[in-house]
């Protein structure tokens, strides 16, 4: 049994504002708690109503890498989520709508694979007839999609009560009762084993987390000891406001949404530059809207850390699904030469490590530092291990405390001193005997403005010099890119960021088919982990960039950096992410 | 945490830093900074708990003219970076300050919801009525008819009132200053960076170099003060607002309007306690917040 | 008699807000006029007073192509002239000050150059003599330059009459007799060849214009066609703004400063949109604040221009110096992947001609197109042969016509038709039969929204086939790089942009000595000439890429696009434009 | 250059373009939409000679719902677009549309400044008091104390007067409409797009999904009609200014302001003639241009 065929989907498809989302939260979340490894991934149009929603939910008993377009269980809630996805159903697979309210032929579809059961459930009558909401017809639906994969009621309930609880016993009653009708209406009509696949808990496993990425960062940042957020709502970025401002008042994080995204930059430097951890999130023309003030970040030395979570462009695009095009942007963003730390997390995990790591450096560093993320890996859910931070150590570099700055000589602080490192000592407004301007303008040691070619030269070269630092320091090679699987293989599949699950679930079922494959996740896009990535492709095999653009804008950093070209490219670009499947099939065509 | 002791000025000339000044002699600017130091000295400010930040234009050097602390930020964005600072550190004093297309140009967006905000800040606009660092050109108040370069037959937009604008938007200071009067100025600063909430104060700048129109002359021969017209009710918002149009024949300067707001630092209870940049991040707690995902 | 023995190198410095920079201009428009070819390279802080000017203007019988820093004629209107400059004296080079206002110890000075002459000119006096405003003392210097230099008189006096006549004949003599003051004195006072270098009128010459780069592309705009121009002043592009302002009335064309560069783009765009040819204009972060709005161009095919005229960054940087240090951002700016054209012009005649092939490309291709220049090229003056306009054609591509619009079934209208090209058919509002909406989200054919796969997939690949369309036909690559010299050399420089006349001058100089040297000159980043390139350094022998900025950026594309990687670099950081001195240095050392 | 033949509306749904509407059902937006088309097909204006630019918000959708050219923008832009496309072609009847979020949030520079520019443009905002299209955040002119996502502990600054700062800002037509309403807003539309100069309508559009706070039933409580005050003098600014900080117990709709001010575009000597996109371009002579570098 590979990864696929030990797991399933399951997916809720129905017309926005009719509460989708909520019900994949729930089902995952179930899932979780039964000791299931899940992923969990949303599709919504950029509207709030009318569009078509789905909830993907693909769960196993090992770790699943990715979400599944083939689909186990099809919960429909209306007619279009039947004549969407009845073509993308796996063999043995079930199929949940109430077809009394959604009458559908499914006589005329062509093309149904092998041994699909068709399950029509009453929702909006048992509804009804247990005097309940209208929305809770999703609930009776959740309640017979446990029982087509045979899953066992007292899970759902255990949820409910966890859920609802606070409401009030009766409320879970009610809740559990609606679902159960769902459940027994199932059983009672069509018997068990309708689909192919099946629920099973897992006994004693352990406590896992069930997140998003964007949770990871926003969690990552608040362990860093963020204090200050200022941000402008913007998918798929939004909910990392919205979790930091949830803990705001509890872990004395102010997160300010401000006028606009400009505005969002500049105050989280300026919080900054007086020594608290700041950062800022945005997408798209939001983020271009704060290239400027990356810039001052750079040359007034302040430490900024920048979540860019990117969605398909250009403009506009496609605000709410998923595409990795924004790599250059983010690389070259802001006027000017400087250095910065361009992080590409693939999975919770590292959208954790890497916030907690985005904000030392930042401050060891004195520069801004960036978290690339996209939709896909944001809004997406997944069980993870429950993160391991004691031994996380804030590192603020050179930042002194007031009593170092006491020691300090009236006049004698040089905030931009020229040091071997180029990073210079960094006292904060507000401290006694350090009395200095930061300024966008090019300055001396001092701070002062001066323009002569030789001071030009002097402070440019410090502060390049930190970026050597960085990376033979603060984060080494190693740190930065990611060799998967046997060293030793015929095929090297190079990728970044989000596509990494379904990249390893992929090299994965190719290496139980018996091909040598092997995966080199790049880490960090700046700065680019040059050597490693180089000799490692030097002596490699048969090479494939995958990227989730059109223009495999890694490969051409990778071609930049190492001379290397890869022309085997396999790229996604209408709006989807890339899944294990066809990676696979890619694979296997090379 | 230690405290930084209390840094006393015995002079006023402990404010200055002996940086290279490069404003042409005569400008307004020079008087802006003068009364701007007077007011300090005479409110003895500690200068290690005072920070100037800037934008981008002449006026913009100021902060490396007056040993405060000082950030010189971009064009139009010193109050977005003065709130920020404003955010970390409450106690500190922070005075946001910048010309006339660094503010109501470019900036005016911040300008106005710094006003609707109302964080504990002063801000200083050097108001010349032209882009002076950039050679001269039209200004968002310069005068209607205005020639410059970019505008060679005249400016066609009438100026903008910044200071109907600030209270509109809720500004709970507004007052005018004039650079060549360096008295009253001073005084007029002083009652800004006393007031608790977001004070503004438009400077009527002088620009010896580029600005023919709006000399010291042209403004000598309008200004008036408010403070002697004794029927003048500075907390009457409407009445400030009609003054606020008041520009032509003659221009008050003074305090338009004194109100009384809430400030928004009293409305956040993380800064109820300790500014947020002395909270002790070494080992914060995640594991309640993990909790909720399980 | 190189070409650097055959110019001579005058420097006027003083204080900034002294007219520096207008006595620049007439001792450049008097070499001009005289048929002398000229280079003017202003220097001045980002500071109106204070701060130190210079005026360098280099003069020679045969073309100058950039300015040479070692002085030949030294004009000191202060002391700090003198104290800067006169290590920068060139052999036999004189120096002109006013010894009575500023006394100054030569003696104390060491290293002078040999047969250096102080000439001491009372500026001060002697226009308190002839009773004339302070200013005119520059006047005096201003003939006192021409006496060192043995010119003419009545080159000055030409130059003056046709200046001053406007304001009349009076104000002519009255200048005149000022400036032959000065010239008088230092020849009864010192004599005549007091500097090596000579001063000599080329009877005859083509009359010749003397233009900066601003200039060069304001003008193209202009014969281009252009309607609209919305930006907000930023050095070193301001003067594109006025020059355009300046013609407003007389050419049709609205040049509005606006709000801000946000303002400014999405004001351009609503034009162009409307059928007229329009521009923006910006540098360092006022560019970063349009990036936002440049996908919106790109992803509604709205054409538009865009100067970017870059200064030393990060940030505000060193705003009146320049810096090559934008080119990556300049070819990613904006989030999502699409198409589009940057030009990099090298010298008056290419900002000219870029301008007009960059206001066609953008209608015919339905892009945004780039200039990318800087201060050096924008703000340097040189003289230029006039230029040849008369067979320059508007081209409109699928533009259509009121009358082509009439026959248009309604309904039937698909602005984003899907064709082969990928370019569209344009019809502008206000036309009948047309109506369509133009957004920038993802939309299909008629410009409805339309976030399916299947049409993101397509409408990506539309736009994308553009780029194809535009590299073989609008912009070939022939026209995308220029080899200069000899095809068969030792060694190949590499270089882009405002380091044209430099690179060119020190290949020339390279080439006298008996090196074999050429110069591969890249007009256009983007579409990157690939094929030419690689083609040439394939067989190039050493290689030397040589840029005003610090990353080598240009390297870093060209490793990208060919594989191949060049490691002698000549760089220049310090805000400081490179020169033909330093290039020809480095290529000996090769 | 050939004239386009007048199209003539016969019937209001010549005015629907077929799309998909994608807003939630009882969404203000389509009060907003149908009031817009009745006011264009009684004021009898031809779509073909009609543009509608939005910006990125739920209302923004708008231009795809309404058979006249349209432009979808970018969120914040729609007025610099909009001020663009009359420059170029001021034949046309151009319209601004968009959010609250959209226009008083990140788009609010430009519209002080549009009201100050004074160019013939409508501008109409959808203001539903929250950032619906991202889910449901605070926007400028959600009620103080407004609970949301990002602000949990409620809104701390109070909302913006939009009307006050237009009026402030030079604009000369400034009105309020409810998008329960639909005849009122009609007759207020019709008044705004007849209006030479900038024209802005506020519009009280409840988002029924995200904002439970400004429902029907709370604007319907509180709303009350300008015109049934024939003591009011819609001429009058400063009375205008004035009742634009209404907002609260009641809140009046209607024309609050009406002045006469001189449109920017009459000022343009280069507009006088053609519009800029008819004159022609083919053969431009810059001979006198290059001869003044000689
Ligand atoms: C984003 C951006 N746009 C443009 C500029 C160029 N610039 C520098 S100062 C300035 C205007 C200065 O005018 P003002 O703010 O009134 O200050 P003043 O020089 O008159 O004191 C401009 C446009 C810039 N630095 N940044
Ligand atoms: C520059 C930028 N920032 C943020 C966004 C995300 N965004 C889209 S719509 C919107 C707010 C919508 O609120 P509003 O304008 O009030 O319109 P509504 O949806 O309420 O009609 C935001 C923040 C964006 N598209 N562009
Ligand atoms: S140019 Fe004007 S504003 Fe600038 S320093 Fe000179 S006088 Fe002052
Ligand atoms: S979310 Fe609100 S504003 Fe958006 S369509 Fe629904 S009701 Fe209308
Ligand atoms: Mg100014
Ligand atoms: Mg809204």
């Amino acid at each position: 049994m590979n990864s696929l065929s030990s797991s399933f989907t399951w997916l809720v498809g129905g017309e926005a504002g009719y509460g989708i989302t909520t019900m994949g939260a729930m089902f995952a979340r179930i899932c979780a708690r039964a000791g299931l490894h899940v992923h969990g991934y949303p599709e919504y149009p950029s509207l709030i109503r009318g569009g078509h929603n789905t909830a993907m939910v693909r769960v196993g008993a090992k770790k699943v890498l990715g979400h599944d377009p083939k689909i186990d269980v099809l919960l429909a809630l209306n007619k279009d989520a039947l004549d969407l996805h009845l073509s993308e159903l796996n063999d043995g697979a079930a199929v949940i709508y109430d077809g009394e309210s959604v009458p559908y032929d499914f006589s005329a579809v062509q093309g149904l694979p092998a041994g699909v059961r068709i399950v029509s459930v009453p929702f909006a009558r048992i509804t009804k007839e247990l005097e309940a909401d209208r929305v809770m017809r999703n609930t009776v639906a959740l309640g017979a999609s446990f029982a087509v994969l045979s899953g066992d009621f007292n899970l759902i309930y255990n949820v409910l009560e966890r859920t609802f609880l606070r409401k009030g016993p009766e409320v879970v009653e009610h809740n559990s009762r609606v679902a159960r009708a769902g459940y027994d209406f199932v059983l009672k009509n069509f018997g068990e084993g309708l689909c192919g696949k099946k629920l099973t808990a897992v006994a004693g496993a352990l406590e896992r987390m069930l997140l998003s990425g964007n949770d990871a960062i926003a969690i990552g940042a608040i362990k860093s000891g963020l204090k200050f957020m200022s941000a402008y709502p913007m998918t798929p970025v939004t909910s990392i406001m919205q979790t930091v401002a949830a803990n705001g008042v509890k872990y004395g994080i102010v997160m300010k949404q401000t006028e606009d995204e400009i505005a969002a930059i500049n105050m989280a430097i300026g919080a900054a530059h007086m020594g608290v951890r700041a950062m800022t999130a945005s997408s798209g023309g939001g983020f271009a809207l704060m290239t400027e003030a990356l810039g001052m970040s750079a040359m007034t030395e302040t430490p900024l850390v920048v979540v860019m979570g990117t969605r398909p462009g250009p403009s506009t695009g496609m605000p709410t699904w998923t595409e990795q095009s924004d790599l250059r942007f983010v690389m070259h963003a802001s006027s000017g030469e400087f250095g910065r730390v361009v992080f590409l997390p693939g999975d919770n995990d590292e959208c954790f490590e890497m916030t907690l790591a985005a904000f030392n450096l930042a401050e060891e560093y004195q520069m801004p530092c960036f978290i690339l993320t996209d939709k896909y890996l944001g809004e997406s859910v997944s069980t993870t291990e429950i993160f391991e931070h004691k031994k996380y150590k804030v590192k603020r570099g050179t930042l002194m405390s007031i009593s170092d700055a006491t020691r300090v000589k009236d006049g004698d602080f040089k905030r931009f001193e020229n040091t071997a490192s180029g990073i210079s000592p960094r006292a904060v407004p507000g401290y006694p005997n350090c009395i200095y301007t930061a300024a966008t303008d090019e300055h001396n040691e001092f701070g002062d403005l001066d323009e002569t070619g030789e001071n030009r030269k002097k402070m440019m070269d410090k502060r390049a010099r930190k970026m050597v630092a960085l990376k033979s320091h603060g984060l080494p090679e190693s740190e930065r890119f990611c060799l998967h699987g046997e060293a030793d293989a015929d095929l090297t599949i190079v990728g970044w960021g989000s596509t990494k699950g379904p990249i390893l679930e992929a090299m994965n079922l190719a290496c139980e088919k018996g091909l040598k494959v092997n995966f080199l996740q790049i880490k960090c896009a700046l700065p680019f982990p040059v050597d490693g990535v180089a000799a490692i492709l030097a002596k490699a095999g048969k090479i494939l960039d995958v990227e989730n653009n059109s223009e495999a804008q890694m490969a051409g950093v990778i071609r930049e950096n190492t001379g290397i070209l890869i022309s085997d490219r396999f790229l996604r670009y209408d709006g989807r992410p890339l899944n294990a499947r066809e990676i696979f099939k890619k694979i296997i065509s090379l | 945490m230690t405290t930084k002791p209390l840094k006393i000025l015995q002079n006023i000339t402990e404010l200055d830093t002996g940086a290279k000044c490069n404003w042409c002699p005569g400008c307004g600017d020079f008087g802006i900074l003068i009364a701007l130091k007077q007011a300090l000295f005479e409110l003895q400010l500690d200068p290690e708990m005072t920070i100037l930040v800037s934008g981008i234009g002449c006026g913009s050097q100021a902060p490396h003219l007056l040993k405060t602390y000082g950030f010189h930020s971009l064009h139009g964005r010193s109050l977005p970076v003065a709130a920020g600072m404003k955010f970390a550190n409450h106690r500190m004093k922070v005075i946001a300050i910048g010309g006339d297309g660094d503010g109501y140009g470019i900036g005016i967006s911040h300008f106005i919801n710094a006003a609707r905000r109302n964080l504990d800040l002063t801000y200083i606009v050097q108001n010349n009525q032209v882009y002076s660092l950039t050679k001269g050109q039209t200004s968002p108040t310069s005068e209607s008819g205005y020639k410059s370069k970019t505008t060679p037959e005249g400016a066609i937009e009438p100026p903008f009132h910044p200071l109907g604008l600030a209270i509109s938007s809720g500004a709970s200071f507004v007052a005018r200053g004039f650079a060549g009067d360096i008295p009253h100025l001073k005084e007029v600063f002083k009652a800004a960076i006393s007031h608790r909430g977001f004070a503004h104060v438009d400077v009527l700048q002088p620009c010896v170099t580029f600005n023919k129109i709006n000399t010291y002359r042209w403004y000598q021969e309008r200004i008036y003060k408010l403070e002697d017209d004794t029927s003048y009710d500075k907390k009457n918002r409407l009445e400030a607002l009609k003054k606020a149009e008041e520009w032509g024949e003659r221009i008050p300067i003074g305090v338009y309007f004194a109100g009384d707001r809430s400030i928004y630092e009293e409305a956040v209870p993380q800064m109820a306690d300790l500014p947020l940049c002395e909270q002790e991040i070494s080992d914060v707690d995640i594991d309640p917040i993990l909790k909720n995902y399980i």
